[in-house]
């Protein structure tokens, strides 16, 4: 017995110590002055690896394009600093020729890269030689088919002639995400092979540079440059952290424990569950939206993409019939728990979204009439937005806007009424049939779906899926899941999938133009069946008339107003045709924890930018950050 | 054997402890068959709802009410854990009997192949078997895919003892009376290994179990098909213990406990009654 | 008369179960009495249950439940100092255990640790009597071991690289390498083929002259006892029907289980094979009333069936329990 | 009767059968599957920027003559060999140029270090334990001991994993929640690097040694009893042996023949287990390398991981079983 005592109290004794060791910092970076940030691509495979414009050889977010990285121009999914547009490296605007056969881009002066060398149009130059002369770099192939010659007039002027007339070139240098990062001259070109260099440590041209990092890819440490005044982004005034650390956090549920423990200051992403956990226990946190639904919905457009190569899903009364099968209430609330912001139109409901779509069109919409053969029947339901927020209000009490333009902002307008009766009526119109509790394809085989969901990957796309694959279920018709993981992108691409959902629509946010994604459903860009699909237009789909409307678009200037007007036809034209189903936007539970820093963007006082850390305009976020 | 059973079930404890547990979790997975509701469908009942006397094991984040959605998962899993074991039985059985009754040249090619089995690392292999089977993947496919990959301990095991039965009496007698080795195996070596594969039982469930929770939990598997990997897998995406949600962890994995705890308890009451020692005779009595 | 080196006196030791709720009392030894002089081989016989194996085990205190010892004493004579052995601590048992009192096991192929050389098995058993440093102690084994002529490489090797034969007589010079005063020999030859046992008994009667040690030898083996005890007990039922000087037993056996013990060794000439004796041994856990044989007995009386008969020693030391031996004083002890 | 030079040879010739054929089946089940590295890096290239559809088809071809996927499967197989002969696992695919053996080897002392260090510590602990538990059959303490391994046993490892980290991540946050060792610590043999290495490996060793224990526990358990009732032990104990001694050269050290090679077999298991133990705990090692590579359809990386695991548990259990004669004298013999 005496000795299960001693064991017992040296068990204790243990961990008396350890108590007393653990409570130290979690690292020896003064925390006052360290941002920590979650890095949703995790644990980064090849740590050493700074050369971003190399194809996947490295971490994209780990600090490395948001802190270290810079272009011409970035567009925000908000509402940025001072607008949306921001002239980043680029002193104005981009300027066309009037057939779109030359860009000019105007250089800022006094931008230094952080090994003291200036940037000039020379590292422009550069760089886009190299993407010309080297296949499979990061931007090679786009340079390759557009760029004929580059130019230099000046040290602070780059002329581009291209290949072809494009009037959306310049999207190659806007960032949005990302877009084409700039490299040091004076580096690569001492550097061989540019596939082959690894660019440790980075030479960067945004206000910090890299401390240090985890051989294993567990973390990445940002200092802010004693410089930083020789970079963009000092316009907007001093980057508050002196370090940004990207850490991995773990699964969801330990991104909400480290927060809670105050050691990490911006969760990406997490459940709903871990969000709600966090807002219950934590008074320090907070999400974009102050209470429910805290996330920040992305210009992003989740939806049920149907593979419309697929004799079944070619007739668009079986693409609308199964829309109207979906209670987007019950899908809401098993997605996000009632968090999501839905869209009935192919346009995310996030930034400049609804003024420019979502709100126009809501008269149009309410009277669009479906014919179903034997009846006409208005589908829209503006209520349903407000019908969430109803649902939710009970549980969640005050949290819970009753503003109808809040309502409308957070939880999303209307959507499709749930009809089984007119589902059944466009279905048997396409030569489908009922018999017992089980429906039939016009060839007697059994109506079955397979709707491929990412999985672990998308926890609340994978809800999703789950629950439209239920409400299709019920309705008799045999719909499973299936969990596509790691082989996501190649069966999206390979046209591999029946539905999936997954997102095909994807804006700027803060700009109206729809070109960053409706230029590659033109009809030219779909593949033969079996043939892998180039992005985006996943759903294969091809239409005469939205060709000549992405035609249009490309004669029309960026910022020419004709080309909102073409995007409303675009959008009235999917609702018609209904080649996807449009679901909501896709909402991100970031997280930020007031204990050590203020000044995060949010939607009712600083909407200022997207407060997603793997976005490479967080840069704009450290200049507006606080010590507490 | 039936009077065997019920002496043990009479006469002694931990067997008839062992028993009661697998009844009960058996008489549960039972239930399933009278659900009211379908297996996947989610939000029919409230969420979140902690266990009360409407829900007796609460509901989840899905609005699942669990102690049905458990019902089922339970039987999946047993029929899962059972299925694995039986297939991987039999082959550890044929090949293992066969390579030490017959020995030289045959038993080491089949030992080598047995000793690759135990050095290919499972994880990698059954996960590249999901991508490749994908939407085909099942519960059915991955017990088979098991019951592949986890034959060779128990062969090896097998192996030792038939090579020991070879040279004994019986066994000679038996080729003199002109037994074909078939015969010889099911006849006369079998009843002397099988307590061996009694006993190996309940390790290769609680192996296939514990990988199928792996798999599930991390997403490689069939989330159609509720089992307590996938209960579990469901769980860890609504983020269930941080939430509070403790009822979604703790009764599957009150259940799995249970299970074993009964599976150990029979075998090693089973063992202790059957002792292969004795009945191979090394030791007089 | 010298004082008895191992003096057991109404000896009572049941195995006691209460497992699957019934309680159960195996009756294995019931009252013994026996007492073993100096320098004396005390031969046990008796078949398989009959109590042997119980009694030793009771006798060198290796008592494991269900074994209870309910009654008597087990008192040995070391060097004139008395040991109960029931009543010892375990430190003092350890003391004379191998010192005093050894064993010679049956199984010989499995007294030996496989994973141990023989020459640790010694040191084992054996290093801390002896009290002298590590080399002269396997000295005393290599001398020891010449004695019985073994050769001194037995030392190095494994119990597995032994014979059968070779392996009992190791752990017979194990069992007297300290010269012990009591040896208990629990049926050493019963495994051994006819050659190698011959040859093992001879050791073991060499060995016990040498060193003058008493043996407790126990074996089933009529034919065995015969050649090596100088008394005689044997066992029915958990008691001893009969004890005398083994030649005298031999001769005129008069117990009738006795006399069906000698009677069923095969003879040269023996047309028929030998009668088996009808029925099996008792369950002691429930034996039968009166005397334990009397189910068995051809001269079975109802006061064999009603009553136990004593052991009763007669003039000559010759101790027998029964109501009708077979010998001219029959009538004298029914009266 | 076979002499110990033959049995080495014998047995060598068998670890290099099992090792080709163990590569082999690696080979053919990575090729099998529909993951294209080429697509993956074309997704994750263009996942969130605006690329025309022209240029991807640009990039595919690049990118398929970068990595040189262009032959067919029979010239693979045959370059593979090759490389694999000369020590070269080839460039990873997903980490494009960075060879397959810098990124394994980055990896593996952390997974090497954590399962070795835990299953010994599980093996040694729950032998210890068990063989006691055995042998004293009355104690109450073991007896406790024992409930409490088994108990922990069936419990799906995720799940205890994770109720630590809560515990001790969480509720009483005594312990680091991810990670190796500190952030932004040197890499240094000083006692601040390997005080913060054993603080962050407390945890996963813990989760390891608790689901592992009970099989070991019970194993051994059983083993002594059996070992117990042997003549040998009863022989010593009437003879008067110590009985620390009794413990552990005749029981225990009979008992662990059979578990050194049950030892042997575990190790197979340390490239399947420590991928849900590097994901809760956020460790580095090969198991998130292994998810991200078999993801990401890197074969070259899964075919590396693999071949090392394969080639590491063969080599393991062929010294165990050259070393099998110093443990158990009778194996000589044969």
């Amino acid at each position: 017995m005496r000795t299960w005592r001693a064991m017992a109290l040296s068990l204790l004794a243990i961990c008396l110590v350890v108590e007393a060791r653990a409570q130290g910092p979690i690292s020896n970076l003064p925390r006052k002055e360290t941002l920590i940030v979650e890095n949703p691509e995790g644990t980064i495979k090849n740590a050493g690896w700074f050369n971003i414009w190399a194809i996947n050889a490295g971490g994209q977010s780990t600090g490395l394009h948001q802190l270290g990285m810079d272009t011409f121009w970035y567009i925000d999914p908000q509402k940025g600093l001072d607008g949306v547009w921001d002239n980043s490296l680029a002193a104005e605007k981009p300027i066309y020729n009037a057939d779109f056969t030359e860009m000019t881009v105007k250089l800022r002066k006094g931008i230094f890269w952080s090994d003291g060398v200036e940037f000039t149009a020379d590292d422009v130059v550069y760089t886009i030689e190299t993407h010309m002369k080297a296949n499979g770099l990061r931007w090679s192939a786009p340079v390759q088919v557009n760029v004929a010659q580059v130019l230099s007039p000046d040290p602070q002027t780059v002329v581009f002639k291209l290949k072809k007339p494009n009037s959306r070139f310049h999207a190659l240098f806007t960032v949005r995400w990302n877009a084409m990062w700039m490299m040091p001259k004076h580096v690569f070109e001492k550097a061989g092979d540019p596939l082959k260099f690894a660019f440790d440590p980075p030479v960067t041209l945004g206000p910090y540079t890299l401390n240090s990092y985890d051989p294993n890819g567990k973390w990445f440490i940002w200092q802010k440059r004693p410089d930083w005044q020789r970079t963009s982004v000092a316009r907007f005034g001093e980057p508050g952290p002196k370090y940004v650390a990207y850490i991995d956090p773990g699964p969801p549920d330990k991104r909400v424990i480290a927060q809670l423990n105050h050691e990490l200051d911006i969760i990406h992403d997490t459940s709903p569950e871990g969000m709600f956990t966090i807002a219950k226990q934590s008074q320090s946190s907070h999400g974009w939206f102050k209470g429910f639904p805290y996330a920040h919905p992305d210009p992003t457009l989740p939806a049920v993409v149907f593979n419309d190569e697929l004799d079944v899903f070619k007739n668009r009364d079986v693409r609308w019939a199964l829309a109207l099968l979906i209670d987007i209430k019950a899908v809401s609330m098993a997605s996000y728990r009632g968090a999501a912001t839905i869209s009935a139109i192919g346009v995310p409901p996030t930034g400049a979204g609804p003024e420019n779509y979502h709100s126009p069109l809501e008269s149009w919409l309410q009277s669009f009439e479906l014919d179903t053969g034997k009846q006409k029947i208005r589908p829209y339901d503006p209520t349903i937005g407000k019908q969430i927020a109803d649902m939710l209000r009970p549980s969640l009490k005050d949290q819970i806007p009753s503003d109808p333009a809040t309502i409308a902002k957070s939880f999303g307008r209307g959507w499709w009424k749930p009809n089984p009766q007119a589902a059944t009526e466009l279905l048997e119109r396409a030569g489908f049939s009922k018999k017992g509790d089980k429906w039939f394809l016009p060839d007697g085989k059994p109506f079955a779906i397979k709707l491929t969901v990412e999985g672990e990957g998308r926890p609340v796309m994978t809800r999703a899926g789950s629950m439209i694959a239920q409400q299709w279920r019920q309705f008799g018709i045999d719909a499973t899941t299936t969990v596509a993981q790691g082989s996501m992108f190649d069966r999206r691409a390979a046209g591999d999938f029946e539905a999936m959902i997954t997102w095909s629509v994807e804006t700027w946010g803060g700009h109206p133009d729809l070109s960053f994604f409706l230029d590659s459903w033109h009809s030219q860009f779909v593949a033969a069946p079996g043939k892998p699909q180039p992005p985006r237009n996943w759903q294969r789909w091809s239409n005469p008339e939205l060709d000549k409307l992405i035609e249009q678009i490309r004669q029309t200037a960026f910022d020419d107003p004709k080309g909102l007007e073409l995007g409303r036809e675009y959008v009235k034209l999917v609702v018609r045709e209904m080649p996807t189903i449009p679901l909501m936007s896709y909402n991100v539970f970031t997280v930020m924890d007031d204990t050590y820093w203020t000044g995060y963007p949010n939607a009712e006082t600083a909407p200022y930018t997207d407060p997603v850390p793997n976005w490479a305009n967080t840069k704009y976020m450290m200049v507006r950050l606080k010590p507490r | 054997m039936g009077r065997t059973l019920l002496d043990l079930l009479r006469f002694n404890r931990q067997f008839a402890s062992g028993a009661a547990l697998l009844l009960i979790v058996a008489a549960y997975a039972c239930l399933s068959f009278f659900s009211p509701y379908a297996p996947n469908d989610t939000y029919v009942a409230p969420p979140d709802v902690p266990p009360d006397w409407t829900y007796l094991m609460g509901t989840t984040s899905r609005g699942q009410d669990l102690f049905w959605l458990l019902s089922f998962a339970i039987r999946n899993t047993l029929a899962f854990g059972l299925a694995v074991a039986v297939l991987s039985r039999l082959l550890a059985l044929a090949i293992g009997l066969v390579a030490g009754y017959s020995g030289g040249l045959l038993d080491r090619a089949l030992m080598s192949l047995n000793d690759t089995f135990i050095v290919i690392p499972l994880f990698p292999i059954l996960v590249l078997f999901y991508f490749v089977m994908r939407d085909r993947m099942s519960w059915g496919l991955l017990a088979l895919m098991m019951a592949c990959l986890g034959w060779a301990y128990d062969a090896r095991l097998i192996r030792s003892v038939a090579m020991s039965l070879r040279h004994r009496e019986f066994t000679e007698t038996g080729i003199f009376s002109g037994m074909s080795m078939r015969q010889i195996l099911v006849e006369e070596h079998l009843p002397y290994v099988l307590p061996i594969v009694f006993s190996t039982t309940m390790n290769n469930i609680n192996w296939s179990i514990g990988l199928e929770v792996t798999l599930s939990v991390l997403g490689f598997t069939d989330i159609n098909t509720p089992t307590i990997g996938v209960l579990l897998y469901w769980a860890n995406q609504h983020t269930a213990l941080v939430s509070g949600i403790w009822w979604w962890i703790f009764f599957p994995v009150l259940l799995v406990v249970m299970t074993f705890i009964g599976l150990f308890l029979l075998a090693v009451s089973m063992n202790e009654y059957i002792d292969p020692r004795s009945r191979l005779g090394r030791r007089a009595p | 008369m010298t004082s008895p080196v191992l003096a057991v006196s109404d000896l009572r030791a049941y195995y006691r179960t209460s497992a699957f709720g019934v309680q159960r009392e195996v009756r294995a030894v019931d009252d013994v009495s026996l007492a073993i002089q100096p320098g004396e081989i005390y031969g046990l016989a008796g078949e398989s249950s009959s109590g042997k194996t119980t009694l030793i085990k009771t006798i060198a205190n290796a008592i494991q439940p269900p074994l209870q010892v309910l009654a008597g004493s087990v008192l040995f004579d070391f060097a004139g100092q008395r040991f109960d052995i029931h009543a010892l601590r375990p430190r003092e048992l350890a003391a004379i255990r191998w010192k005093h009192l050894s064993y010679i096991m049956q199984g010989s192929m499995n007294v030996l640790n496989p994973v141990r050389r023989v020459r640790q098995t010694f040191v084992d058993f054996a290093f801390r009597h002896i009290g002298r440093p590590l080399p002269e102690f396997l000295d005393v084994v290599r001398q020891h071991l010449q004695r019985l002529h073994l050769e001194p490489q037995v030392l190095e090797a494994y119990p597995h690289q032994l014979s059968g034969g070779m392996r009992q007589r190791v752990t017979i010079a194990l069992a007297t390498v300290c010269r012990p005063q009591f040896i208990i020999a629990d049926e050493p030859t019963t495994a051994l083929d006819v050659v190698v046992q011959k040859g093992v008994l001879g050791m073991i009667h060499e060995v016990q002259r040498a060193l003058g040690s008493s043996i407790l030898f126990v074996t089933h083996d009529m034919a065995v006892h015969a050649n090596l005890s100088d008394r005689l007990g044997i066992m029915y039922a958990g008691r001893i029907v009969e004890e005398g000087r083994t030649a005298d037993v031999f001769r005129a056996p008069r117990h009738p289980y006795t006399t069906h013990l000698i009677g069923s060794l095969p003879h040269l000439g023996d047309a028929a094979p030998k009668q088996g004796l009808p029925g099996a041994p008792p369950n002691l856990a429930d034996p039968p009333p009166g005397c334990r044989f009397h189910p068995r007995c051809p001269r079975a009386s109802d006061l064999c069936r009603r009553d136990v008969p004593a052991l009763e020693t007669d003039a000559s030391g010759h101790r027998v329990a029964c109501f009708h031996p077979a010998t001219e004083s029959v009538a004298e002890s029914i009266s | 009767m076979k002499t110990y030079p033959t049995y080495i040879l014998t047995r060598l010739g068998q670890f290099v059968l099992v090792v080709f054929i163990g590569i082999n089946i690696a080979f053919i089940v990575t090729h099998s599957t529909p993951i294209d590295p080429v697509e993956q890096s074309i997704a994750a290239a263009t996942q969130y920027g605006s690329t025309s559809p022209e240029a991807i088809a640009l990039m595919r071809q690049s990118l398929k003559e970068l990595y040189g996927l262009q032959g067919g499967l029979a010239d693979q197989y045959f370059a593979f060999w090759r490389r694999i002969l000369l020590g070269d696992f080839g460039p990873s695919l997903s980490a494009f140029p960075t060879p397959v053996s810098v990124l394994v080897g980055r990896a593996l002392p952390w997974t090497a270090g954590l399962l070795l260090s835990s299953t010994l510590l599980t093996w040694v602990l729950g032998n210890l334990l068990g063989g006691l538990a055995g042998y004293y059959r009355q104690s109450r303490a073991l007896r406790f001991a024992g409930i409490l391994a088994m108990a922990f046993h069936p419990i799906p490892y995720y799940v205890v994993a994770f109720v630590l980290l809560i515990v001790f991540g969480y509720l009483w946050p005594i312990l680091p929640l991810s990670g190796g060792y500190g952030m932004n610590m040197t890499r240094a043999l000083s006692w601040g690097f390997i005080g913060s290495v054993a603080l962050h490996s407390i945890l996963p060793v813990l989760s390891l040694a608790l689901v592992g224990l009970g099989g070991w526990f019970m194993g051994m358990r059983s083993l002594v009893s059996n070992i117990v009732t042997e003549d040998y032990v009863a022989y010593a104990e009437l003879g008067g042996v110590k009985r620390s001694r009794i413990l552990a050269s005749y029981v225990m050290r009979n008992a662990l023949v059979p578990q050194v090679t049950g030892l042997a077999m575990s190790l197979g298991a340390i490239f399947n287990g420590a991928i849900i133990t590097e994901q809760v705990f956020g460790y580095p090692g090969v198991g998130t390398l292994l998810v991200s590579a078999v993801y990401a359809g890197d074969y070259s990386l899964v075919l590396g991981i693999t071949t090392v695991s394969i080639v590491a548990v063969s080599l393991a259990v062929l010294l165990i079983d050259l070393c099998y004669p110093l443990i158990d004298p009778r194996v000589r013999a044969r």
